[in-house]
């Protein structure tokens, strides 16, 4: 048995377990030259979300941007006690640049919480997660299910230079241990991290592992998953339309135990899968 | 209070507005009232399991969308263990929709998928007939009315014949199928279109083209239902670029006797609740008592009838 | 240096870009520098003097327009006396555009206007055939063919053949007109669409229905575009949609030779001379020499070829 | 002779006698509860506007309207010395609305001056202007032209309502005489408004009448210039698609003295015409 839908314990009980949430946004801050984090009040359903799943942001239009589809952001901080929501966000193109507009006190449209997010096997001690760039968004909630659990954390930051590693304090006020690598010191290439990781593993061995942000960092730690023989899960990123599993625009080649190929939707079989199962992305 | 219901290709409907088949799947209930629509409509099927083509599969534009997903499916066994079922609780009629490579195989289907939980079946003419060098049987009259002759002939349910917009003449198209035993015509499905990314010198779609489907297409699809709704006295559904209750209005004064929408679920899941509401308010405020009424019901100034309607003159 | 010099259908311009027929008029030139254009191609004209048809002649949408004017001409001899010797004094090519009832009627309006000061002719074959109820010439490979015969034998200039984009196989009307020996196509005139005032109940357009065009319809048009240049040996020019000079790199690697541009003249004054700029910006980043190697030059990674082309596969 | 065009005797001598403008704007206030002024810096071309003409205004796009074509606007307002064009607008939709939205600082970008303004006769010695709603914004600047060439001038405002008149301080400024009539005073139907001009024109013959805003108003004009054998000018709207006289979206049924009628563009062969010229509109 598997811990997964933490919604479908601590959710609203209704029969709509996902919906357009109008949401307010409290705060939307720069958090360095290109992440910016949006804190939104939410409502119930918004609330019962968990980590690895994500929201469908309607962007507002602007005056040079006018976004039609949404725009998927992973969700990065679940506040049950105030009520709120995070996402951290990359400011890429049109949909995230319109999503910088919004001020304190505009409506963000947040479709969610969707998909399948993490679930970490019952019994797990020591959780490792290694993230890069976007993915430790997605992963920050992980530290939170993974205490919640009585498992330790341990997590790997990793970044192009120093001034990018964000929430070493979002994550250790969740309980984990954090190690920051990045490209400036040269200690983030996947040796090193794999090197690091042995270490670890040596004095507390890990027995779940997740990941998201970067194929080099996927296949690193599904070689270790492979060496150790423990489960890991990755969160993979498509260009999405609906967001519902409605048009099949998202999907990825995804391999079962037999080896056989099947194209899954990220935004409802997803966008957590098992390293395993993933091919490319 | 305003008569919404409507009976239109044999089916018996609460309300004119239905989702456009591949834009809605499981994934809707948990977020939208199904039991209020007037009918569900199915993604189509082929008889044979496909993964459909490589992605990216969408391309997005100011109002529209260009899709290409080369229909994925899980043959008809899938649809009739598993999505039948999981859509025929909610209530509405459950439409079924069905694609195959000969109109043959267009008749197999449509027999091997008859069933009572089912109560029509479109025929998604617009995609490529393998006899025709991949050209879709909704471009030739012919080829239309094979596909929508072998359907009739190998089921009891009524058939509603999804037409293609990438044609010179749709009435032409539509009075086709409507002689060949079409119970109501859907105007239309997506029109062909292209992406490329200069950056790159390459296509923006894995598949190269795709369909264009959003409000853009709007202005384009209203103008072939009014040519439809001259042309054939089935009735005429209205599909493409439907996003609010009023566009809902302009398609039934075009004449369509009810409308699909698709894209629009995708960025609002409210969209289908809000317009049926929308346009019950309309009626109210127009004091139109039943909905059906509003079918064709477009005010021709007397001097504007004799002007030019079938070419563009700018 | 970039060499944007192109020569297509006969005419040698100093850059691939030029206003699409009835998208410009004299007064531009207060606006404008003409003399920077590759051509300057003007309103199509009739053979007889027309008022065009009865207001309102446009609606608007979030990035297209409705237009339907109805063609109003000074006829044949305003254009030799006023026309042409207002745009000649600017310095690019002037291409005259021609319509008529019949293609005996394009014929003489050809030999009529044959004039030195014209570098070439184009047909709007979009306008109805008064022979076969006022569906466009350009819906029927036949009818385009025999317009297009009527001006060669009628005149030494080149002719193009402006084709209409609502047919289903563009590709096949590309064919027919260069065998028919036209030195390149436009492609394409304005889609057929409808607006309707849900309020009023009336359409929105004194004429009904009218011409879609501007950015919305760039992915229809861009498609077509390829499927002509991929169809005919003559040069193809892209027209439809492109408000920018990256929609120009665009039409060219899917096989434009030169574009037109329309809508966005109403829009941006400035939209074409941006564009001439753009695109040499471009083809110096990319170490592109000379402009003309852009046309059809996109990339297809190679396990796409063999994919669904000619159909919607949703 | 007629004296027309101020632009050609006052404007810039470029080749270009118009332009896509960008203004700034420096103030944009609501006048009441439907109209607002906009005052913005224009560069040189743009203050060669004279009365009649207008200028083509590119409204920017805002989270809920994104209007494709320009919107046209009479110049209300032409002020050399400081370098600023008004315009006086009414929120009516689309383009109106994003207008407004625009605050000091911001651009507009116009396109102008555009079309044919009113040409005072020479030798003109009184110019009755009569205006109503929108048509105000329109005729305002006549006075200061007809002050220019040495004419009194008589304007006659009408309103729905007392507080939906304005401009009696621009008018009189520019040296008018102005009468407001409004239909809650029950003093601004046709038949009152005639009364007035006659008992005017006895004491000071009007030489030229000019007007816009209302059929009603165009029809008084149109008689009381047949009957007084005097010129009199109309400014015409009509929706419009280039403004540049290049797409014959805005035309009118125009009349020559033959009573030979021709479609003529209201950009370019307007937007002002004699009054026995238009016949309906
Ligand atoms: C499940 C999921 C969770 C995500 N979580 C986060 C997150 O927490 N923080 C974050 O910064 N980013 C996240 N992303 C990526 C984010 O969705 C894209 O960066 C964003 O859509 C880019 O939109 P844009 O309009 O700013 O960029 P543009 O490049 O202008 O987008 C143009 C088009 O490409 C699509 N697109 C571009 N990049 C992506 C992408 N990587 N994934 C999907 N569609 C894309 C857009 O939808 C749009 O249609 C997530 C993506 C997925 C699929
Ligand atoms: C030469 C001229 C000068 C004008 N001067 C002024 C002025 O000084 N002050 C003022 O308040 N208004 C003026 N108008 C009217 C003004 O242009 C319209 O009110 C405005 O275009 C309405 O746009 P909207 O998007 O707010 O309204 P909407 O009703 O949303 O417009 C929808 C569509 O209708 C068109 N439209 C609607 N009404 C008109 C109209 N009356 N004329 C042209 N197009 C229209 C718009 O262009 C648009 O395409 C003038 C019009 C013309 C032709
Ligand atoms: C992602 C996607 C998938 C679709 N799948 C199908 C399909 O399986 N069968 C079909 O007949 N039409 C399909 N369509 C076309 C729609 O049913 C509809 O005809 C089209 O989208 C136009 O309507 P719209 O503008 O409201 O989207 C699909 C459209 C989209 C965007
Ligand atoms: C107002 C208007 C008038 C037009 N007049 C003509 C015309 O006289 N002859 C012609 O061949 N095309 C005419 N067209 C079509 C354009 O030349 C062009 O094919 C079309 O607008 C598509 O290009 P666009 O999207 O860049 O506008 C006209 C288009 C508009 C909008
Ligand atoms: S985004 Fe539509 S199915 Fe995943
Ligand atoms: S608005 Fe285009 S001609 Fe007048």
């Amino acid at each position: 048995m598997t811990l997964t839908a933490t919604a479908k314990v601590e959710g609203p009980s209704g029969c709509f377990p996902r919906a357009e949430n109008r949401c307010l946004v409290a705060s939307n801050e720069p958090m360095n030259s290109e992440y910016r984090l949006m804190v939104v009040n939410a409502p119930e359903t918004g609330l019962s979300a968990y980590a690895g799943q994500f929201f469908h942001l309607l962007c507002p239009a602007t005056a040079t941007e006018q976004p039609f589809l949404r725009r998927p952001m992973s969700i990065y901080r679940i506040d049950r006690e105030n009520g709120q929501l995070g996402f951290l966000y990359k400011v890429t193109g049109k949909g995230t640049c319109a999503l910088a507009s919004l001020a304190p006190g505009d409506e963000l449209n947040a479709t969610g919480p969707l998909g399948v997010g993490f679930s970490i096997p019952e019994g797990t001690r020591h959780v490792a997660m290694i993230a890069r760039g976007v993915g430790l968004a997605t992963l920050a909630p992980l530290a939170r299910m993974a205490t919640v659990n009585g498992a330790k954390i341990t997590a790997i930051l990793s970044a192009r230079a120093p001034e990018f590693l964000m929430s070493r304090d979002e994550l250790e006020a969740a309980g984990a241990a954090v190690i920051e690598v990045n490209d400036v010191a040269g200690n983030s290439s996947p040796q090193d991290v794999t090197n690091r990781l042995r270490d670890i593993h040596e004095k507390t061995p890990i027995d779940f592992m997740a990941t998201c942000g970067s194929n080099r960092l996927l296949s690193l730690t599904r070689e270790l998953c492979s060496e150790w023989n423990i489960p890991g899960q990755v969160a993979v990123e498509a260009f999405m339309g609906c967001g519902l599993g409605m048009c099949f625009a998202c999907v990825v080649p995804v391999r079962d135990a037999e080896g056989k190929e099947e194209m899954k939707r990220v935004c409802y079989d997803g966008p957590v899968f098992g390293v395993n199962e993933v091919t490319t992305w | 209070m305003v008569d919404l219901s409507v009976t239109v290709g044999g089916v018996r409907m609460a309300n004119p507005i239905m989702p456009a088949s591949g834009s809605i799947a499981e994934g809707i209930a948990d977020v939208v009232d199904l039991g209020k629509l007037g009918a569900i409509v199915l993604k189509t099927i082929t008889p044979d399991i496909r993964q459909g083509v490589k992605p990216p599969r969408v391309v997005e534009y100011t109002d529209a969308t260009l899709f290409s997903i080369g229909i994925p499916s899980k043959g008809p066994d899938y649809l009739l263990n598993h999505t039948v079922p999981f859509f025929a609780r909610f209530g509405p009629p459950v439409i079924a929709s069905i694609s195959a490579d000969t109109a043959e195989d267009f008749g197999n289907l449509a027999k091997y998928i008859s069933d009572p939980r089912i109560a029509a079946i479109e025929a998604n003419i617009s995609c490529p007939n393998l006899r025709a060098h991949g050209r879709a049987f909704g471009m030739d009259p012919v080829a239309a009315a094979e596909v929508i002759k072998a359907m009739k002939g190998n089921t009891h349910l009524p058939v509603w014949a999804k037409l293609t917009p990438n044609v010179g003449d749709i009435a032409e198209i539509a009075r086709a199928v409507e002689d060949a035993g079409a119970d109501a015509v859907v105007t239309a499905n997506a029109i062909l279109g292209m992406a490329i990314n200069a950056e790159t010198m390459m296509p923006r779609l894995g598949n190269v083209v795709g369909g264009l489907t959003g409000p853009a297409v709007k202005p384009v699809i209203l103008r072939m239902v009014n040519q439809c709704a001259e042309a054939v006295k089935i009735p005429v559904i209205g599909c493409g670029g439907i996003s609010t209750g009023e566009d809902i209005i302009e398609y039934m004064l075009a004449g369509a006797a009810a409308v699909q929408i698709g894209t629009m679920n995708f960025v609002h899941t409210a969209a289908m609740e809000q317009s049926i509401d929308w346009v019950a308010d309309y009626c109210t405020r127009k004091n139109i008592a039943r909905v059906a009424e509003l079918t064709g019901a477009l005010q021709l100034p007397v001097d504007q009838k004799s002007e030019q309607r079938d070419a563009v003159a700018l």
